[in-house]
């Protein structure tokens, strides 16, 4: 499955990652795990709903801006996606700048929702395409979200897992850290160490993140890349050739 | 009495300097004119509060010298990245930053749309945004043992400004879906709309019409505004122009660029207008 | 999934003795089958939670002992007066009241919906009501000196049950301007529907009708039921049956004529349904 | 003007009250607030926006059942009415029962959104036809709202005056006493000493309430019979024959 482009393989591993559940949010500006919410869902024969912030016809809500976050704080939403402009060991994340704050040297968007649904969605998967230890940092400068909460915090959800351009980590709440647990095919474990900031586990030997297999991809290059062009028709030329 | 035969030009002249203006994001109906408009007038000292996050707006009437404050969960300008305005504002130290999350925006909002003084809310403990806002408090559950709250106080803008697709001449406006509109408008003191079109049949009158329109009761002024949300989009009417926000998203980058871009689409005889 | 194939018995079946039940009052859309059929299954230890009130729904179910606690702003048939099978259960004692007022049962039922365990609200302090309710608490208002409010705790039903003029097979579900019954769906554990009409187009697809949508995500099941609202009348649809309803006011104000009712209307060969 | 219907008096009456306002709400079941709110509206030329509960026509909420309160809370509504199963001289209402709750001797629907409009609404006026002890009593069994509230309660809102078939009372928060204000045509002070079961001020002269003029008459008559007709068919039948 040499022909297998990055972001497929990335659609194909995320998509498994929802496989079972019944509701998954997407937030804006997030084509890769857009399409791995909206694979599962063809794969599950409509068991699973999608919304897909941004999207006329793959959002159901209709009671504003503020229904995400309601519907996410009543349990009605399985998993959900954040990236942050920084990530630490402990799946703390930083939407919102390098230095000192209120005056960063780097300053990213802000923290959207992260602050919310980063606690109350069971199954949250970070998605950071970039792999660099400027990304993947010992402590974030600002912490919009915190990987973790004490005992007296409510906090049904936090992070799953943690994919990258290089490989997935598992998030181990108890123990506070990531593990290694494959390294997509033309990467190395050696790289992946090199080029995270962060100290992880992994396992004696680790596998490698499996590619999608021909129904799949097929499933993904068309029925998914018709989808998921209606809202973002730009990633859907560029990956998919279509629009 | 709601007025719909204002002009832009008005609409802006009754936004005061130093309001607290409640302003929605860039896929929720921007009433770009109005913001051109202040822009134009010399605005100053505006407190914008992103509903619940601001994009093209934000970062005009900051770049233009016309925000001391931001409250907002996010400043973005969508796949382009970062807004480069804001960014430069905030390396400066030129505005106050009151970082937020949605959800607490939200809250505040409906806080305020409700008559009481705060709303609890889950998250948010543990994050930096907590240290740096000293207007939210941490409070405990009463209801239960052990458990602490957010309370995030109302948000009460002195101003809500957005653009419809459609307003009738009782200042009833139609928003479809977008009741984060609504909310604005139900929660701030007065409230400025700008229309694509203004219609002569009450929008009220239908009952499926009715279920997507904020009533006139909330609407201080209605003008009307062909192409309002230009250059962003307005859901259903018209897309975003992606040639013209890359060009200012290039020009915003520099000081002398948004100049140019102020000079050519803001100040220019009312070029967009 | 959501089921738009249920009969009505069905649903009926799938609402437990000892629900948490949150009922819409007699204008804003009453899923009357359902509430014969819970009868006819002999549903026992109902907590009914009226939004903010209930009519004939309430005094039919109090009246066939289906219910152990009423939780309400108040019961009325309207301009009949006062619902005769409440007025005689409140005399007895035999049911558990827990009176309420209007916005703090729209209040508990948006701290459900926003998943927080209570809000604060204004008035109530020095009426008698805030007496009897032991379940809300008097709180201080932690951005003021010596404001005190009334903390109103959520309200989680497990079931929400209402009727509307049209649903999908997605289980979406057109509630024009009933807001109060959307809240219900998101507040409520579990939401069962009746609709005049499943219709084969999706509700969501057209932004003027979705504005008015509940969306199947909130939907358990949907039953087709024709005048499925009757007696009592649906908004746009039909008007109340006042004969038939004066008709049990006289009929339920002695314990014999509403056990007549009963068999005539209830228990007969399914002679409404 | 002898042909002048009670109900006429008090709907001309009431509108009197209303006169200068911008929004007066009408609860459900109150035929004649609800007239007298749309004569105030007729004559205001529109400057008064007047939301009819039970109206299709007349009222212009979109929000659900929560939107009266809200807008209440938020000093958007001016005037409202309010009535009692008992009223007590200091303007506490009574909406529950008779007798000791919960089993009360009887019953009445029940509180609604007494206990938080009476607080938040600037004029509240109280309205109730039957003007006897029964209903006007020394001191309600049952508190739905009270008439005044101590200092430090958030209270923007109160009784304004008390509207029966006999006659209207002002209210003063201070005195925490009602006052006469005028006799309707055809009742007496004595009359309304011995149906009145609370103590109340009174002036030295008691002036009768003035009937409405040929102008209001036929307003009332014409199209404000027509407009509360949509909500109030049997009361327009009986009082103006129009349906």
């Amino acid at each position: 499955m040499s022909d297998c482009k990055p972001e497929e393989l990335l659609i194909a591993a995320i998509a498994d990652m929802l496989t079972g559940l019944r509701h998954v949010a997407v937030g804006n500006s997030s084509p890769i795990p857009g399409a791995a919410a909206l694979l599962t869902r063809a794969r599950s024969k409509g068991e699973l709903r999608v919304s897909l912030l941004g999207s006329r016809k793959h959002t159901a809500f209709t009671d504003g801006g503020k229904e995400l976050f309601d519907c996410a704080a009543e349990g009605r939403i399985d998993a959900f996606f954040l990236g942050g402009g920084q990530i630490d060991g402990e799946a703390n994340i930083n939407l919102v700048g390098i230095g000192e704050y209120p005056q960063t040297k780097v300053r990213f968007p802000g923290s959207f929702g992260s602050a919310y649904l980063y606690y109350l969605i069971p199954r949250v998967i970070l998605f950071r395409e970039e792999h660099t230890d400027r990304v993947l940092v010992p402590k974030v400068d600002f912490i919009s979200a915190p990987g973790t909460s004490p005992a007296n915090v409510y906090r049904p959800g936090g992070p799953h897992a943690l994919v990258t351009g290089r490989c997935i980590f598992d998030f181990d709440k108890q123990a506070k850290r990531f593990t290694l647990r494959s390294v997509h095919p033309g990467h190395s474990v050696q790289e992946i160490r090199e080029n995270t900031g962060f100290d992880f586990d992994m396992p004696a030997s680790v596998p490698e993140t499996p590619t999608p297999d021909a129904e799949t991809l097929a499933l993904i290059r068309g029925r998914i890349g018709e989808e998921i062009a209606e809202t973002y028709p730009a990633f859907a030329a560029r990956v998919f050739a279509a629009a | 009495m709601v007025f719909t035969s204002h002009e832009i030009e008005q609409i802006a002249a009754r936004i005061p300097d130093g309001a607290k203006i409640a302003l929605p994001p860039d896929y929720s109906g921007c009433a770009m004119a109005v913001i051109r408009a202040l822009i134009r007038r010399g605005a100053k000292n505006l407190h914008i509060v992103g509903v619940p996050s601001v994009g093209l707006q934000g970062d005009m009437l900051i770049g233009a010298g016309c925000v001391a404050t931001l409250e907002t969960a996010a400043v973005t300008m969508g796949e382009l990245g970062i807004a480069p305005r804001f960014i430069n504002a905030a390396k400066q130290g030129s505005i106050k930053l009151l970082d937020g999350t949605c959800p607490a925006i939200h809250a505040g909002l409906q806080a305020a749309e409700k008559g009481i003084p705060y709303m609890p809310l889950r998250g948010i403990l543990g994050s930096d945004l907590l240290e740096h806002r000293d207007d939210w408090k941490r409070g405990e559950n009463p209801f239960g043992e052990d458990d602490p709250l957010v309370l995030i106080p109302a948000i009460k803008p002195d101003v809500a400004l957005f653009h419809v697709a459609k307003a009738d001449r009782k200042g009833n406006a139609w928003i479809g879906v977008r009741r984060e509109l609504m909310l604005m408008a139900h929660a701030a003191k007065q409230t400025f709309i700008t229309a694509e079109e203004i219609v002569e049949e009450d929008l009220l009158a239908d009952e499926i019409v009715a279920a997507g329109t904020i009533p006139g009761l909330y609407v201080t002024a209605v003008a009307e505004a062909k192409q309002g949300a230009w250059p962003v989009g307005l859901g259903g009417r018209y897309a975003p122009d992606a040639a013209h926000i890359a060009q200012y998203y290039e020009q915003a980058r520099s000081d002398d660029g948004f100049q140019r871009y102020l000079a050519d689409h803001v100040y220019a005889p009312k070029a967009a207008e």
